[in-house]
């Protein structure tokens, strides 16, 4: 009876989650329910536009959460590889004219390859050495897409075709959400795949222990560069998609913040899981302009102190950030994932007690 | 010319030798790798700003007062952020370090507003030809003051007390920890002096342009230099950041700015590979 | 009966009595037009500012926008436009192109604006180019202007930030004639970015149109000396000097030519023309050093500078209204003010920038040079002039007139 | 398994000094010998973590000296870790899965887009992984992360996991150490068992002697990194070499 009543819930749950999924962005577009205009803190001042940029953001979290999380390899490395795909989107889409799902696979493929060189390393070091030979890495990579970009395109930026498949232009945000999505489910469910089955475990093994994974027959060494490369692949396609939805990008927005932001995601998100990427990037991307909307919004403090947040509220906002992963790091190292996951089992375990 | 980058480089380098060494002080002692010593080398700029234009200090106190509020600085980031992940993944703790980074750019926004404020400490101006190479008095004075910290640093680590204590938790943690060291108090020694020296390269920095908040980029450039060196190598720290300023003057000398990542990068990767250890560090004896 | 009569005489009371509100309501809401959607409302219009306020150039674009926002307050103060308050809706891009994606998208639509301001990134305008072809959301006085955005004119983009090639060619031919040189020998120090290469490619050309030599030189962005810089211009021997770059690197090459007993004057890019710059410098190093501006600090001609010099000390900012990125911000609110009121009565996004494709010219009260579009000139502003800084007296000073230096304009 | 003369030098620190001995297929071996001795730096010779200085070892046939853990493992040899080495982060039925890796093929890929051969690799490692947990007697814990079990228990799984390898042959180090009675005579009673069903050999590093004496054929005794005695149980607990090097000095 329970179990019944629990299915139907869970399906009546799905039913919803979907429903808003795919209802979310026409809501956020014309900024409407059902035809009724709703006010903009109603929608959390948020935008589609900002939707999009997560979901790209969300599969280069996820990927990153895939390498340091669930295979211990921690990388700042994560915007270049975002870098290395709208670098081969270029050279593939711009130079050769390569149609615009041709292009994606271009950088995917070229994000493997540059995974495959930037894990080389991890053969010859570990932890901190590995760390810095990301750091290493991002800078070379961003000084090859500076000479790149001078060389071949134009100096204010790489000007990218149409994204175009099939016939369909993807000229608005809600043609891009709906185009985003599917990707996005389908990393997620990749890689969740993955990790459940044979090589996937090994993964996770090689994390925990090494040496005993070396011993059940792991070769760790072949293991980390397949995980580089599967990652990296990943990151490309997500920035080989940024690119396109920007029409435009240059080496400069490549930094190594744009890196230290996907590794904050993860952190907030929870590492090791495939949701927590989603939570982190969701969390970090989102939660600026909530806070923004909130603190215009708010008029219940007393007028000095308003005044104070409204003017400072970038800073205010970083502020937040700061301290946002430094107590979640001290206090909650599962990230909000974890916290998630200690809540449900609480919950469960004062429902059976009941 | 090349003498004049060697020397110039030779300056520049003292400054980075100065923060990479307080860089590595705190990784010695605490293996926290702190990604935020470029930023405490800006606020180190903006202390200085403190004290020289809103306290009004006169050169000697304003430098009193940058020790002083570094230190307790480095103290209190210990024991707020640092101490509470003692034993935590290598990743939390180079997290930590880059919050703390976020933390410390947003206060000196609020405090001191996103422009650049001028220091003018009222250090000799001016410059002097030697032989065949021109040194400006500032320059000059920013490495000495750095060989002295560095000197000073040394003896320290060398002879006192602390010092002793500290070189013997980087050997052993649990060693040091059974034989009574308070391991807390030497850490929090070891982040403040770490502190004080970034806080005095920013001073200097500082004074050479402005205090701004994108001097933590400048102060990165501690990173490189301390592996270059070897992490473990209290010399090679200092020997790390002269080579970084020796290859930062030549390359944008001879080929282009930009060259610089590549001519700092490449070899760190290189190293990385080929001498994970540093150029002056011991290798470390892998056990099963 | 009579109860009846008295319940109908009441109801009829009622009933005229709602008639006559909604009358009145009608005739007040056809005088109150309103387009939500524009955010144009009854007492008030919705009006974006986008510049870096926490990132790397936050500290030439926060002055800037300080200024922007202490136009609007006293256009309000003054009953606003056409009745109507601006209200500004300020969003921090951090010099981020993604920022400033979404902040321009959130005012096409989410808290839809009249039109939007700021928009710092020539990268971001660059690679916006489309999106605001589509989403017809008006761009109104841009901190500064990419070429890719105005050659030719993107429709709905209006720049409002004197251009590179003007900066070159102004200075180049100012210190030619200056200096009364016949084939000058130029120096530039640029950043390694985009903007500094495309910077470098005017100066090139402006140098040879004169049968000069020229030089690029270019510096990081993080550079913590300028050394090698110096001893490249040491080693070419130039008439004079140009600087692209943010406050620390025109330090750094300031301080160190001084230190290598370089003479030759040096004009920095308008943006670098401010009070931090100069007191960073000091007098010995400072005394050499020059900017090209369309826009005029408060102290370099007090006559103008009267309605900016309360404004700024009404609301906090005395110690900006020297900075020209203060400046700019303060003569683009006006800027934009005026044009809002040029619009009509009913402001739409549509009208608003059919009246400036169709021409359109701001009075600034030569706090700037002339600030016009036509249909096929979208940059705004066209003349600049060249100024320093006089340590003695503690004010700026110009060379001359904007008209004066028009002739250098190709 | 055969060891010639096999030799490991720590810089001038001679931890074994021309070790041989042998193995016999199908019976349990056992290597003892005072703290220092040599004996877990044997084990690690042999399952390739260190590569020895001189010296061979060779396995079912094939030279296995100084080749790679994972390679080591392929060969059909498993090994317990003196301390335990469990995934911490992996459920116990997933630590005993691990085990299987070397008899898959399906790469990450593959388990991305669930091929048919990564499905039925699954099924068939778990159908085997349950098995291999009812015969530790710890089904119940299948889903438990393993620092919810007891420390026998651990012990446990890790043996699992090398039994999922379907090793020739297990390198126990120290299985018994920490364990209570009762947790030993379980361990025994496995090992035992394992050796009926499986016809697996066992080399085992131990330093419980009733259960050497209870459990080996066949027993090596080092002392300071050589070889002093390779006998029967009995021989060697009546060896006087052997005795005077457990109670001498």
């Amino acid at each position: 009876m329970t179990t019944l009543r629990s299915s139907v819930l869970r399906l009546l749950c799905w039913a919803i989650g979907i429903g808003f999924v795919l209802y979310v962005p026409f809501v956020l577009n014309t900024r409407t329910v059902f035809g009724y205009r709703v006010g903009n803190m109603v929608l959390l001042n948020l935008g589609l536009a900002q939707v999009d940029l997560m979901l790209i953001s969300i599969i280069g979290a996820v990927s990153l959460n895939f390498l340091t999380g669930c295979a211990g390899l921690i990388s700042v490395g994560h915007a270049a590889f975002f870098a290395v795909g709208a670098m081969a989107a270029a050279a593939a889409g711009q130079q050769l004219g390569l149609p615009f799902a041709a292009t994606l696979i271009a950088a995917t493929i070229a994000g493997a390859i540059a995974g495959v060189i930037a894990g080389l390393p991890s053969l010859r070091v570990r932890g901190l050495y590995f760390v810095l030979s990301t750091l290493a890495l991002h800078f070379i990579v961003v000084f090859c897409f500076a000479e790149y970009q001078y060389a071949f395109h134009d100096v204010a930026g790489v000007t990218m075709g149409d994204a175009t498949i099939m016939g369909f232009e993807l000229d608005n945000n809600v043609k891009w959400y709906f185009f985003l999505l599917p990707f996005v489910v389908l990393v997620c469910v990749m890689l969740q795949s993955t990790l459940g089955l044979r090589e996937g475990r090994a993964v996770l093994a090689m994390r925990d222990n090494e040496l005993a994974a070396a011993a059940s027959g792991i070769d760790v060494r072949m293991l980390r560069l397949k995980v580089f490369a599967f990652s990296s692949a990943i990151a490309s396609l997500a920035g080989a998609l940024q690119a396109y939805y920007f029409t435009s990008v240059s080496a400069e927005i490549y930094t190594l913040d744009t890196a230290i932001q996907f590794i904050a995601m993860i952190i907030v998100g929870g590492m090791g899981s495939i949701r927590g990427g989603i939570a982190g990037a969701v969390v970090w991307l989102l939660l600026p302009s909530v806070l923004v909307g909130t603190t215009v919004e708010l008029k219940v403090l007393p007028g000095g102190v308003a005044q104070f947040l409204v003017g400072h509220q970038p800073q205010m906002v970083n502020l937040t950030f700061g301290v946002l992963v430094a107590v979640l790091l001290i206090t909650a190292p599962g990230g909000l994932a974890g916290l998630a996951r200690s809540f449900a089992a609480r919950g469960s375990r004062q429902g059976s007690g009941v | 010319m090349l003498m004049q980058f060697l020397a110039s480089g030779f300056m520049l380098g003292s400054v980075y030798g100065l923060v990479a060494l307080g860089f590595a002080a705190i990784y010695k002692a605490t293996r926290v790798f702190n990604f935020a010593q470029g930023m405490l080398m800006a606020t180190g700029a903006y202390l200085a700003v403190t004290g020289s234009v809103v306290l009004g200090l006169p050169l000697v106190g304003t430098i009193a007062f940058v020790v002083v509020a570094a230190g307790t600085l480095g103290v209190v980031i210990q024991w707020l952020l640092i101490r509470p992940l003692a034993g935590r993944p290598l990743l939390a703790m180079v997290m930590i370090t880059i919050a703390l980074s976020i933390i410390l750019r947003a206060l000196i926004v609020i405090i001191f507003g996103g422009g650049a404020q001028t220091l003018r400490l009222g250090l000799p101006e001016g410059s002097f030809v030697l032989g065949s190479v021109r040194i400006s008095a500032i320059h000059a004075t920013a490495a000495g003051v750095s060989w002295l910290c560095m000197a000073l640093f040394m003896v320290f680590f060398r002879f006192s007390k602390a010092g002793l204590l500290m070189r013997a938790t980087a050997d052993s943690h649990e060693a040091a920890v059974l034989s009574g060291v308070n391991v807390n108090r030497i850490n929090a020694t070891a982040w403040a002096l770490g502190t004080i020296l970034a806080a005095i390269g920013g001073v200097f920095l500082g004074q050479l342009q402005v205090a701004s908040v994108e001097l933590e980029n400048i102060g990165l450039l501690a990173l490189p230099a301390v592996v270059i060196g070897g992490l473990q190598s209290i010399p090679g720290a200092i020997i790390g950041g002269l080579l970084v300023g020796l290859i930062e003057q030549l390359s944008s000398g001879y080929i282009s700015p930009k060259a610089r990542d590549i001519f700092v990068y490449v070899p760190l990767l290189i190293i990385l590979l080929v001498r994970p250890w540093g150029l002056f560090g011991e290798r470390e004896l892998g056990r099963v | 009966m009579p109860t009846i009569r008295h319940a109908s005489r009441w109801k009829a009371l009622l009933l005229s009595g709602a008639v006559l509100c909604l009358a009145f309501n009608a005739s007040a809401r056809a005088a109150n037009f309103e387009s939500p959607q524009d955010g144009v409302y009854a007492d008030h219009i919705d009006w974006g500012m986008t510049a870096d306020m926490s990132g790397p150039s936050s500290g030439a674009q926060n002055p800037w926008g300080q200024g922007f926002q202490d136009a609007v307050k006293v256009v309000n103060e003054k009953g606003g436009v056409g009745g109507r308050k601006i209200n500004v809706l300020v969003e921090d891009t951090r010099y981020d192109a993604t920022a400033e994606r979404v902040a321009y998208e959130k005012f096409v639509s989410q808290t839809p604006a009249l039109g939007t301001s700021g928009m710092g990134n020539s990268s971001a305008q660059t690679a916006m180019v489309p999106l605001i072809k589509r989403s017809k959301l008006p761009v109104v006085g841009t901190y500064t202007t990419a070429k890719a955005a105005v050659e030719p004119p993107t429709p709905y983009f209006y720049g409002g930030f004197c251009g590179f090639k003007e900066m070159a060619q102004t200075g180049v031919g100012f210190f030619t004639d200056h200096l009364a040189l016949k084939q000058p020998t130029v120096a530039l120090v640029h950043l390694d970015v985009a903007s500094g290469k495309e910077y470098a490619g005017y100066m090139e050309a402006a140098v040879t149109a004169r049968g000069g030599t020229f030089k690029a030189i270019p510096i990081k962005v993080v550079a913590a000396d300028a050394t090698p810089q110096v001893l490249d211009i040491l080693a070419m021997k130039p008439d004079f000097v140009a600087i692209h770059g943010v406050t620390t690197t025109s330090i750094l090459v300031m301080k160190a030519m001084l230190q290598y007993g370089i003479n030759a004057p040096a004009f920095a890019i308008s943006y670098l023309g401010t009070p931090t710059v100069y007191d960073g410098l000091g007098p010995d190093a400072g005394k050499n050093y020059y900017f090209v501006s369309c826009f005029s600090p408060a102290s370099s001609d007090l006559k103008v500078s009267v309605a900016l010099s309360a404004a700024a000390d009404k609301f906090g900012h005395s110690a900006l209204k020297d900075d020209v990125n203060y400046v700019a911000g303060y003569v683009i609110g006006n800027m934009v003010a005026d044009a809002i009121g040029k619009a009509g009565a009913e402001p739409t996004r549509e009208k608003l920038s059919a009246m400036l494709n169709t021409g359109y010219v701001a009075n600034t009260g030569g706090l700037s040079s002339e600030l016009k579009y036509t249909p096929t000139d979208h940059f705004g502003l066209t003349a600049l002039k060249p100024l320093s800084f006089d340590y003695a007296t503690k004010s700026f000073k110009s060379y001359g007139e904007y008209a004066d230096f028009g002739k250098y304009l190709q | 398994m055969e060891i010639d003369a096999l030799s490991m030098r720590f810089g001038g620190l001679v931890a074994l000094d021309a070790v041989s001995f042998k193995a016999v297929e199908g019976a349990v071996t056992a290597v003892i010998g005072p703290n220092g001795a040599g004996k877990t730096t044997l084990l690690n010779c042999i399952s390739g973590m260190y590569r020895p200085t001189s010296g061979q070892v060779s396995f079912d046939g094939h030279n296995v000296t100084g080749a790679r853990p994972e390679r080591v493992a392929r060969f059909g040899m498993a090994r317990t870790f003196q301390n335990l080495a469990l995934f911490a982060g992996l459920s116990v039925l997933d630590n005993i899965k691990v085990g299987a890796y070397r008899h898959g093929q399906s790469g990450l890929l593959e388990g991305a887009l669930r091929f048919g051969r990564a499905r039925r690799e699954e099924a068939e490692t778990d159908a085997a992984a349950r098995e291999v947990l009812d015969f530790l007697e710890l089904g119940d814990a299948a889903t438990m992360l393993p620092a919810g079990l007891s420390y026998g228990q651990q012990k446990q799984v890790e043996f699992g996991r090398a039994l999922m390898q379907r090793a020739r042959l297990i390198l126990l180090d120290e299985p018994m150490a920490g364990m209570s009675a009762p947790e030993k005579s379980r361990m025994v009673g496995l090992i035992r068992r394992t050796r009926e069903r499986f016809g697996t050999s066992f080399l085992l590093v131990e330093h419980d002697i009733p259960v050497i004496m209870e459990l080996s054929d066949h027993v090596v005794v080092l002392d300071f990194g050589r070889k002093i005695a390779d006998a029967p149980p009995r021989e060697v607990q009546a060896d006087p070499v052997v005795i005077a090097a457990y109670l001498g000095d």
